[in-house]
């Protein structure tokens, strides 16, 4: 028995399919004006890639200054107006879209046995809106920057910066515009589009959390819209309803921010969580766990999470009783992470395990969103989040989940789909190597900062006492390592989009209805509209599919 | 060891010499916050081992080497409410704890000195009713409860001490509290830990803890000679409060002896109690705090008192225990210069030096 | 409103309902005069009922709006849900964020 | 290919679809016209939910500052001209009408009754808009626009102001009077935001008349009239709300 389920065709026979969605049509033009999902998903695969180098410059700028105690490398309103970018560019254009708008645009519509998403016009306009809104933003960047931080805290940003707070909010607010239409369209796609047979029990997990990330989306951002609309004119006419000077509230800023910005990191984590479902079945040839819980447990994070946003201000003197409430339920909504991972561990339990990349990746997800959920534990429980909050504790625990989870997540699916996508495997050992870099940079960069945290290091300071240089020397290190662990896949996965061996349909012998059909994709999916007559994750029925192929054969 | 190279070589001296991995606990919450801390450290530990364990352990077992065909299992109900009933407990648990501890950090008790702290960009002013002044420190007595009256002038800040496990906002137009009991004397950082523009990490200072003999000392060599309150007497004849606010028989306004901490029926029918905050919005609000009785004639001071004259009139109103005082600033304009103030009754009645503006802006 | 007879008309043989148009001018009618309504009642003194019965105006209308004008009354469970949902989550993005706001009077805080 | 696969017979070979000839305004990712226009519908109201959402935050803030400045938002309200408010809700009531008429008529095919009722719905967006226009005319004309020198005067001196007067106004006190300027800030953000929604729906209410007039939506192919209708009636919604709100605020004082 070999310990690997990869299974590629004959190398020396095999082909990539003459007619694909990518050669389907040639020319700038094609692609431009494309409706296919699929050439939409490449075409932001191609730009959060970007995005995500220019957020993890900046990022390598923040722990190069932070190296040292005191303000040296860059002055203090530099490093501030990095760190506000950072946030900006990682949030809004890396972390939001990253796995709904690439894997969930490339995947749902063939997971789900559908041609195309329901509104392929709106989905490209989607991606120019998200372009048009990163350009506003690179623009801001090379125009003096911002430097108010991702959250925008009035009167600070109103009234008493003079940076670009105006294109950046307009910036925010277009790629809030793209991230809804893209939310609108995966839920219109779910609820129509589905092919006969494939009931909402059968669908895959990573489309059940999508949905639930696509919820937040519609309901959400649009509040974030509304807010930026508000900050605009308070900042241009001075219209007062946060300005306290003029009768107004800030805070009142605060829960409209967060109200938006609480289930965002939930947008941002859920498609992630999806991904893992997806890999960790197919690599340990095993149906979800309590697929049923996991699916649940999605809509009700999802839901919860429209109820918390408050504990994001527990010092900022709100209502001792609303800290009450919000934090209860700051505390339910741990419980359905919780029972996604042990659900995830459990899947394990008597299946037959292998450890291609995409599993590494899991894994990795898994014990680093474990510590990034409890420590968020620790900022909702309102005693010891008057000590943690503000402080390197809380970067520390939403790196954790962000790039620790939702990035590792991200990766495991990039890794994972990445044969469907091109028809081509990438180079095994040098990948999972990338995979164990990562992790141990990863935790060398983040596990610090929890101490610097404990210790009582804020945020976004430039310069700090001496006596946490050790922790941060450590951290800029481990950044180092990180940055090789995140470069080394760009390298071999573009090496592969030539080189590469030939994949075929199912490499990995997963289930899902997007391995049944050709790699890379035909445009609208599928020869023959597919009908789903079993269940997710049904290893048995592609044992049987198997056989009957070598039999027909 | 000449092959190492200096700098790794200090920096490595360092790192065995001083690397704190925990910080001090100098006030009397400390203690009780770390103990919720550790319990949270160690629920999480437990946690994550179980998750390592469970994923190692399996991946060791079930191997494809070890086990080629994997045996389906649905789920199992039990084991699915077993974990989501202890994580759930567990974090009821960790809620209650905690917001027990909130509620001490933010509940100060009745007999705590106060202290007054204006945050603006990028210092914080520390007032203490002996008419101390100190920028980006604050001096404070062991054994004795302090309460922060945190206000900002300008935008969000945020005055944390590490070392007492505590942090406030200090929010533009609003006055929050906090409160810590030191414990042990030393110096300890002071932080703003809410961003707040270009200089925000220079906004730092030191919190000195001290003996309560070091901080008589202290008090007596830093006393700027006039107290708070008497800083508020002034400007509360200078602006011509007492015109209205006095106790003849008549007055325009009600009398403020006493009125600090008493419940008060206002004319929209609703009551209140009379606290910084309730006295502070009288002042730049007026109309919408007027007391049962009165007309709301009383004009806005919005714009005419800077958030340090606010804080020294409240200071003044709330040690108003006699008519005696508003009697005499009717009358008085030269005064007898200041005799020592008490730190525990700072504005015990006592002649007030010569009216100055400074606490008025134009 | 008693015609309720509803026609169907033929998209590609789906079932599709459309409401007649005498429905559409009783709604209409229907608006106007609770417009008026609103109006009279904002001049009548109430005390604290003045702002319910307005909001209260305003509810119906826009109910009869929603379910009529935009059809909702005939549609699937889906658009339904959907319409709830909306509904929903403004009452939650309102109320607990009022919730800060009146707790914020109960307490010293 | 065997049955059980699961790639099995696709609309194209199945003989139970009762279109052989898809109609010209499919698209080619739907299997059916029912799915497309289903689609397209159920993503209009998903674009409504978000609308919701979007005014959700300003009537949040308006709710907030009421109670604050309850008397600040009574004599602010009292500004408005309450003849143009109760005839502007009257104009966007009867432009949903012949917007919902108009739906009808493309559902019935019948191609100038809708062409009829989309120009009367685009007429009555512009009186909407126009009364708009003279309500803010008359509000920069009393400097009642915040950020632009706004003034106090017909709150401090209601005597001043024959508007004001006529409402049987008291002087508000200075700091009362100071946070009218929250209340015309949210009546134009309020307002704004909903006048910026009838624009844009005006804007594709010309383009729509031209393409009815071409046939466009007379031949079973409804779904954009009818998406369109459903944003249009919630335009109209949220007026029904900001008229109440922001104009009835205690008239009879």
């Amino acid at each position: 028995m070999s310990s690997t389920i990869v299974n590629l065709p004959d190398q020396s026979t095999a082909r990539i399919p003459k007619v694909n969605f990518i050669t389907k049509e040639n020319g700038l033009l094609s692609w431009l004006l494309t409706g296919d999902h699929k050439r939409i998903a490449t075409l932001y695969l191609i730009s959060i890639t970007f995005f995500f180098f220019i957020g993890g410059a900046l990022a390598g700028l923040i722990r190069l200054e932070l190296l040292t105690p005191q303000a040296d490398l860059m002055a203090t309103d530099t490093y501030n107006k990095v760190f506000t970018m950072h946030g900006i560019i990682m949030i809004f254009f890396f972390l939001v879209p990253s796995v709904p708008a690439t894997l969930g645009n490339f995947l749902m519509p063939m997971m789900i046995g559908a041609k195309d998403l329901a509104l392929p016009k709106i989905n490209l306009l989607s991606w120019y809106l998200y372009i048009a809104a990163g350009i506003l933003a690179i623009y801001t960047m090379a125009t003096g920057g911002v430097d108010t931080g991702w959250t925008f805290t009035t009167p600070l940003s109103t009234h008493y910066v003079n940076t670009n707070v105006l294109t950046t909010g307009l910036a925010v607010f277009i790629a809030g515009f793209s991230s809804i239409f893209t939310g609108l369209n995966f839920i219109v796609t779910i609820h129509k589009m589905r092919c006969p047979g494939m009931t909402w029990f059968r669908l895959p997990l990573f489309v059940w959390s999508n949905y639930a990330a696509s919820l937040l989306m519609v309901l959400g951002t649009p509040v974030l819209a509304i807010t930026i609309v508000l900050i605009a004119l308070e900042r241009t006419i001075g219209i007062g309803v946060f300005d306290p000077a003029k009768g107004g509230d800030p805070i009142l800023f605060q829960h409209l921010f967060w109200f938006y910005s609480h289930p965002a990191v939930y947008i941002m984590i859920l498609p992630g969580m999806g991904v893992i479902s997806e890999t960790i079945s197919t690599f340990s040839r095993k149906r979800v766990f309590g697929y049923t819980a996991v699916a649940f447990s999605s809509v009700a994070i999802a839901i919860f999470g429209f109820f918390v946003w408050a504990h994001h201000m527990f010092i900022m003197g709100i209502s001792n009783y609303a800290v009450l409430v919000f934090s209860l339920l700051t505390m339910l909504v741990a419980v359905p992470s919780a029972i996604k991972i042990f659900n995830w561990a459990f899947t394990l339990y008597k299946g037959s395990i292998t450890f291609e990349t995409p599993m590494l990746y899991t894994f990795g997800f898994m014990g680093l969103f474990t510590i990034g959920g409890m420590t968020g534990v620790f900022l909702g429980s309102t005693g010891t989040d008057i000590h943690l909050t503000e402080t390197y504790f809380i970067v520390a625990h939403f790196h954790f989940i962000m790039v620790g989870g939702m990035l590792m997540a991200f990766l495991a699916g990039i890794h994972f789909w990445w044969p469907k996508w091109t028809g081509r495997m990438y180079p095994e050992k040098i990948s999972q190597l990338a995979a164990v870099v990562t992790f141990i940079g990863f935790n060398l960069t983040f596990f610090p900062q929890f101490i610097l945290g404990t210790l009582g290091m804020p945020r976004r300071y430039a310069a700090y006492p001496p006596e946490f240089q050790v922790l941060n020397v450590f951290s800029t290190a481990g950044a180092t390592i990180l940055g090789v662990g995140y470069l080394l896949p760009i390298l071999y996965l573009t090496w592969s989009l030539k080189y590469g061996e030939i994949a075929g349909n199912n490499p990995w012998q997963a289930t899902g209805l997007e391995w049944q059909t050709q790699s890379p994709p035909l445009t609208e999916n599928f020869l023959v509209t597919p009908i789903m007559d079993h269940e997710a994750y049904d290893y048995e029925w592609l044992e049987h599919q198997k056989e009957k192929e070598v039999t027909s054969v | 060891m000449s092959h190492i190279s200096p700098i790794l070589w200090q920096f490595l001296v360092k790192w065995m010499t001083s690397f704190p991995l925990f910080p001090p606990e100098a006030s009397k919450v400390a203690p009780e916050m770390d103990a919720l801390f550790f319990f949270m450290v160690l629920v999480s530990l437990v946690g994550l081992t179980l998750v390592v364990l469970l994923v190692t352990s399996f991946s060791i077992l079930y191997s494809k080497e070890r086990h080629p065909v994997a045996v389906q299992v649905e789920g199992s109900t039990l084991l699915e409410a077993t974990w989501t009933i202890i994580p759930l407990g567990l974090f009821l648990v960790m809620f209650v704890w905690g917001s027990i501890i909130y509620f001490r950090v933010y509940t100060p008790p009745a007999n705590s000195m106060n202290i007054y702290v204006v945050g603006k960009q990028w210092m914080w002013k520390a007032e203490h009713p002996g008419g101390q002044h100190e920028i980006n420190s604050l001096h404070v007595p062991t054994g004795r409860a302090v309460q922060l009256t945190l206000i900002s002038q300008d935008v969000f800040h945020s005055f944390s001490i590490p070392a007492f496990r505590v942090k406030r906002e200090a929010i533009p137009g609003r006055y929050t509290t906090v409160w810590f009991e030191p414990t042990v004397p030393g110096t300890y950082h002071l932080f703003c830990t809410q961003y707040c523009g270009t200089n925000h990490s220079a906004m730092i200072g030191e919190v000195v803890v001290m003996t309560p003999d070091d901080y008589k000392k202290w008090l007596d060599e830093s006393t700027s000679g006039t107290s708070l309150a008497q800083n508020g007497e002034r400007l509360f004849a200078s602006l011509s409060c007492n015109a209205c606010h006095n106790a003849s028989a008549g007055a325009r306004g009600p009398n403020l002896a006493n009125i600090y901490g008493s419940k008060l029926t206002l004319s929209n029918g609703g009551t209140v109690t009379a606290d910084d905050a309730y006295l502070r919005e009288s002042i730049l609000n007026p109309s919408q705090h007027v007391t049962e009785g009165y007309a709301p004639i009383m004009p806005t001071y919005q714009g005419q008192v800077s958030e340090e004259g606010v804080i020294s009139l409240v200071e003044f109103i709330k040690n108003l225990n006699s008519d005696y005082r508003i009697q005499q600033t009717l009358n008085t304009t030269d005064l007898l210069p200041e005799s020592e103030a008490s730190p525990n009754r700072p504005a015990a009645p006592a002649a007030t030096g010569p009216a100055k503006q400074g606490m008025v802006k134009q | 409103m008693s015609e309720h007879t509803s026609q169907t008309a033929n998209h590609g043989g789906h079932e599709h309902h459309v409401t007649p148009p005498i429905v559409y001018v009783a709604i209409f009618i229907t608006l106007l005069v609770f417009t008026a309504l609103t109006v009279g009642a904002s001049y009548v003194e109430m005390g604290v009922w003045n702002p319910v019965v307005a909001i209260a105006i305003g509810v119906v209308k826009a109910t009869l709006v929603v379910l009529f004008f935009m059809g909702v009354k005939y549609s699937t469970k889906l658009t339904k849900l959907t319409v709830g949902a909306g509904v929903f989550m403004f009452i939650v993005l309102i109320s607990m964020t009022l919730a800060d706001y009146i707790s914020r009077a109960w307490g010293r805080w | 290919m065997s049955d059980s696969t699961a790639i099995a017979h696709g609309a194209a070979e199945t003989p139970g679809h009762v279109h052989g000839e898809h109609p010209p305004y499919q698209r080619h990712h739907f299997e059916t016209v029912e799915q497309q226009a289903d689609a397209t519908n159920f993503a209009m109201w998903l674009f409504l939910l978000t609308e919701i959402m979007f005014f959700g935050g300003l009537f949040t803030a308006y709710l907030i500052y009421r109670n604050w400045y309850y008397p600040a938002f009574v004599a602010g309200s009292h500004q408005l001209n309450i003849f143009w408010g109760t005839a502007n809700t009257a104009v966007l009531i009867s432009s949903s009408f012949t917007m919902a008429m108009g739906v009808w008529c493309a559902e019935t095919r019948r191609k100038g009754g809708l062409v009829l009722c989309l120009v009367l719905t685009f007429i009555l967006g512009l009186v909407f808009l126009g009364i708009k226009t003279i309500e803010y005319s008359e509000k920069i004309e009393k400097h009642h626009v915040p950020g632009f020198h706004y003034s106090l005067q017909s709150f401090l001196n209601p005597d001043s102001d024959p508007e004001a007067k006529a409402a049987g106004d008291k002087p508000l006190p200075l700091d009362m009077a100071r946070h009218t300027e929250v209340y015309f800030s949210l009546y134009f953000a309020m307002t704004g935001m909903h006048a910026l929604h009838m624009i844009i729906g005006i804007s594709i209410l010309g383009f729509m008349i031209f393409r009815a007039q071409a046939g466009a939506y007379t031949t079973g192919h409804v779904t954009f009239v009818e998406n369109f209708g459903l944003y249009w009636h919630f335009v109209d919604i949220i007026w029904i709300f900001l008229f109440p709100l922001l104009y009835l605020i205690s008239r009879h004082q």
